[in-house]
């Protein structure tokens, strides 16, 4: 799950990393009004989920609250990447000496959270990774031993190269390090931290993303997800306890398990068609998730035929099957839908599939595929 | 008085995980998926010799198979020594620490959705204790040639053999196994890595296991977008392997900044793509399926005594 | 640092530990309203830092408000082992149908903290330890991973056995672990925690010790001293940054190191002497902690003669010997001193010393040992 | 880049800690007891190669030992191999860490106050990395025959020779060694181990090193009320230790559940008494001396060729 910047400077504050003031608005007038009341050129920024807002003219500077309410009215509104504006934030524009980048991730490779800092903030990681990757600083962290001050102290002299503004940046680094592991967080970045023309470190912006797996016990963080943001079919689908993501094609993926169905969808693709999305139905698949997956897909009306493939091992065939009589029974389906179930229970699930004679069925995964790329044709 | 935890350091050799010497305890006995696998385990001839769940000890289940509130207490009157894990997420890292601490050797884990913070935790503590880990969110392990299995693994879609296959999937591997059972190529035994961020036992440790062994003649290795997992499986194969080795990789249509599932696999720019990770099997010799169905023909090719041997 | 039992039950409300309601009062009178509002048998508890307070008297039962008002006024201003009753708990009596002894201390043969526990509680520990071993269970504790819900499940199942109430208990144990370490304490006790008639647990006592190295960081803690309840030489000392434990001789003793202390008071034993105190002026004294020694030591009237046993090390001689003249100067001492500083910077010492002819030198512990029982006599 | 932590896991061998390989980085040198004994250890004769202050890198103590801004920089131009800590209690627990981390292999923590919760912390983290700590709250080691110190021990005390010393107290131990001295008798190497509810380096350690220690002909085991050490320490000198051993114990007056300074010695009911300590060395015919100016008379009867080597 990601949250806004707004929301990741809540959660900062709350764990004491400096963040300049800032007043979230939806509309263009209190924009203005939020503008006055900091009494100073401000930034006025969209906060939006998808990345790369700057490039799209997502933040910008406003020196009076006239402006401030000119720049709103321009940023509300505006699609970045597919994603409507709807909240910008105005903060204190603050005079910037030196700009840094921290951020704490999990790094699969060593199998550890991760510590990156790079002393040229502002600029996407990667690019700073490709251009200049002796810039960027890495201390792993143990997790039951968490940022030793030791380490936390040379990543911030490495990266603040002045003594006095060490002690604040390390201090910043290990207090980043707390609320990452402490809110279940996947990502924990700053970019950029800034050092002040008067000698302040502060986090400019925010960003978090968080282990979908450990929301269940941070109802508080839960309470945060933006449902606005996202994909209204991927949020159902959440709901639903399946994995879905919209594509673009026209045949519709029904598949259990995230690698089977990447490679349903490869084999799609293979094969000449377009799939229509990415969706996993999981382990222990209720009938009720079959119906819930059936109908995310056919809200999108450039599907034009429905794909099964479903593999047994945790998942019973039998209740694969019963999910669609039972959804073929209450969605009056007009696609045509192929069916292939291999693996536990599949006899059984045959048997209850006979009741439904408007399935194609398919004994292979590439005779499936190849059927309903045909007929979504 | 309560035993210490009982601390067993090193000597994780290379011998196979499960095998005829294979007791096992499943940790969620009485729950739905749990007393579903635990009856399908021992149906296909695995050595199950106990259930544990918390509040449940004393009863039996299937009539037959004694049920502990405890692993320890499990280890101390069965003697079992692995263990496979049914219970939901929130309780999953405490149980395979409970098995672990218990003495387990092989802890297998396939409940799902458990945190990556967990985890974190759960690594260190069972390599102190020299117990291996499986999982979390895998289907576990079948030994076809042993009939044992520790997971979900459909039996019914293997066939005793000498392919070794390793996957971060679940069902694709039904898939991959499914393919080469029908072709005639029978598995030494298959094995789930899963695919979540953190786990216990990784390709390599994989690709380790089944150089050393005996049964193996060849090996089918399935992976995914996402990490770097197989760029370091084809480094170690080029290394260590003399093996013949096959591949596949999933996702290869799947578009940038996405996360596909609950398997974690995620493009991120530049790094852990599909074409990353063929290129890095191509270029260490290992032949890269463009399709799961030409997994088979691959192997045949690259271990043509295989066939005739099954 | 040790605090009372209502403290310690404010600090397991804090961490989820269920207590039993109850209301601290330093007056009869108070004591009845409480019972009043509680409006049910009430347990009335004198809050002492000393233990053995059930032995000696100090906690009652009372009926009626009006038998709360008697006990209370019987128990407020008793001497329980030299301390005096101010304030007393009024507490609900509950219906008790099971007493258990939990506690986490730190063991220092395994370098490890410790969960004891015994399904024999109410009884003190050490008497079980003795009379009925086996019935002592112990968890280890690794605390970079704290207790895990398996062991903590095991301990509870062996100490309640019944799986229903395992679990409420199983809790406590991991929320009293937490608590001990989160709050630095040395000691952690619950004894007893009961079961009642109506089968909910409960802690009905609380006993919490503190790291005194630690309480720095818990200024909360620290509030909580009661320093009434402490030796005011003691509380003194501990301010001026000494070690102080007063006993009962005339000999009294200024050492730098505990050791050292511990070998000189067993020293002035051995050659038939009394000690008068324990005093361990620790490393790197500065000249005011000897005058603040000399002080607390002087308030005993008993003390006869004043034995300096010195060795340097990171206490440097020449400080110890300034801060004798300091003190001389100062104090207008009237008693007897042998002093014997040897080690770092001695040579220094000694000419300092020279300036005050009321100091008895002597070359060696045993020769400064006999010359203050000497001067004592 | 930033290096990693340097794990050199292991290898934790019987070697004096300290000798003329020994490469000192005194932490919280600009401190005033660090400069104090920084200068003090070097007039001895101790290889002080560098000093860490953070903030104060590039600086000189005494105009000629480089001071560093972290122990991993100190130990990268230095090839410092021992360290000694001198600062603050609330940062002593993390200087500690720090230097392991470095490679340090040999920690002197002479810092009292630290809080046991920390140091619960500390001990794990530096047996992963293989490296060996001395205390908190104790006053290092001193090598007279080879002229090193490590610590706070007065080198005006002591005398080359071959009397191994290890204590739990610290002036206490200053005494005695002081003692020896006079009555002729040197010492190999002098340790105190600190009082510490938990410290790096127990009596045990320290017996097998003198055991194994060429230099040392006779050991003098100096012990305090509380915990259970010293009965440890008599099981294992019956059972490895084949040198004469004479100890002594102090607080054989000190009344029961009162805390004797910070020294955690603490007398609670029946154990960790001095009277059991004392029973347990006479159980294992090590003879006790009832006054610290017994001591010498002891060691001198126990190890008759010793007063001659001297």
């Amino acid at each position: 799950m990601k949250v806004h910047e707004y929301q990741a400077k809540e959660l900062f504050a709350r764990y004491g990393i400096p963040v300049p003031p800032g007043t979230v608005v939806t509309s263009a007038s209190d924009a203005e009004a939020a503008a006055a009341t900091v009494g100073k050129p401000v930034v006025v920024k969209a906060q939006v989920l998808v990345g790369g807002r700057g490039k799209a003219g997502g933040v910008k500077i406003a020196k009076t609250p006239a402006e401030a309410r000119e720049k709103a009215s321009q940023i509300l509104g505006m699609d970045i990447k597919g994603e409507t504006v709807k909240k910008v934030l105005i903060t204190e524009a603050v005079d910037i000496a030196h700009e840094i980048y921290v951020a704490v991730i999990m790094d699969r490779r060593a199998q550890k959270p991760l510590v990156m800092g790079s002393a040229d903030g502002g600029v996407e990681i990667e690019v700073t990774a490709k251009e200049n990757p002796s810039a960027i600083q890495r201390v792993w962290v143990d997790p039951l031993y968490g940022v030793h001050p030791f380490a936390a102290r040379r990543l911030a002299m490495a990266l603040a190269r002045d003594a006095e503004l060490a002690k604040p940046m390390a201090d910043i680094i290990q207090k980043l390090y707390t609320l990452y592991d402490e809110v279940d967080a996947s990502l924990a970045e700053i970019n950029p931290l800034v050092v002040t023309t008067d000698r302040r470190v502060l986090a400019l912006d925010a960003k978090l993303n968080f282990d979908d797996n450990a929301l269940e016990r941070h109802p508080d963080l839960e309470a945060m997800r933006d449902l606005d943001a996202e994909d209204e079919g991927e949020v159902r689908a959440r709901n639903e306890g399946l994995s879905f993501v919209r594509l673009s094609g026209n045949v519709g993926c029904v598949v259990n398990g995230a690698g089977l169905a990447m490679a349903t969808m490869d084999l799609v693709k293979h094969y000449g068609g377009q799939p229509a999305n990415f969706l996993d139905i999981g382990g222990s698949s209720r009938p009720e998730k079959v119906v819930a997956a059936l109908s995310i897909i056919l809200q999108d009306t450039s599907v034009k035929s429905i794909l099964f493939n479903i593999f047994g091992g945790i998942t019973r065939c039998d209740d694969v099957a019963r999910g669609l009589v039972t959804a073929f029974a209450q969605m009056n389906l007009k696609l045509p839908v192929v069916v292939r179930l291999t693996g536990t229970n599949e006899k059984e699930a045959r048997e209850i599939l006979r009741q439904v004679p408007a399935i194609h069925p398919a004994e292979t995964m590439d005779e499936a595929v190849k059927k309903a790329i045909a007929l979504a044709a | 008085m309560l035993a210490d935890s009982r601390s067993k350091k090193g000597n994780r050799n290379v011998s196979m995980p499960i095998d005829r010497n294979t007791r096992l305890v499943v940790q969620g006995i009485t729950g739905r998926d749990g007393s579903f696998h635990a009856a399908q385990m021992a149906a296909y001839g695995t050595n199950l010799v106990a259930g544990v769940t918390p509040g449940k000890g004393g009863s039996k289940f299937d009539n037959t198979v004694p049920i502990f509130d405890s692993v320890h207490e499990a280890v101390d009157a069965t003697g079992a020594n692995t263990s496979v894990i049914y219970v939901r997420a929130p309780f999953a890292a405490d149980a395979i620490c409970e098995a672990a601490d218990a003495g387990v050797r092989l802890v297998v884990c396939i409940t799902e959705g458990v945190p990556v913070r967990d985890m974190l935790r759960v690594v260190p503590f069972l390599k102190e204790r020299g117990a291996r880990l499986l999982g979390p969110n895998c289907p576990g392990l079948i030994a076809p040639n042993a009939r044992v299995k520790v997971g979900i693994l459909p039996a019914s879609i293997v066939q005793p053999g000498s392919v070794g296959v390793v996957s971060r999937s679940g069902t694709l591997t039904y898939e991959v196994v499914y393919q080469l059972t029908r072709a005639g190529m029978g598995q030494s035994t298959c094995i789930g890595i899963g695919g979540d961020p953190v786990i216990g036992t990784n390709f390599i440790d994989c690709l380790r296991l089944f150089q050393a062994d005996e049964e193996t003649e060849a090996i089918v290795l399935i992976g995914e977008i996402g990490g770097s997992d197989e760029e370091e499986a084809a480094a170690f194969i080029k290394e260590k392997v003399s093996k013949p080795v096959v591949s596949f990789i999933a996702g290869q249509t799947a578009p940038p900044g996405k996360r596909m599932g609950h398997a974690g696999a995620i493009v991120t720019g530049g790094s852990g793509t599909a074409a990353d990770k063929i290129a890095a099997f191509a270029a260490v010799g290992v032949p890269v399926a463009k399709i799961p169905s030409e997994i088979t023909s691959l192997v045949a090719s690259a271990a043509p005594a295989l066939k005739r041997a099954s």
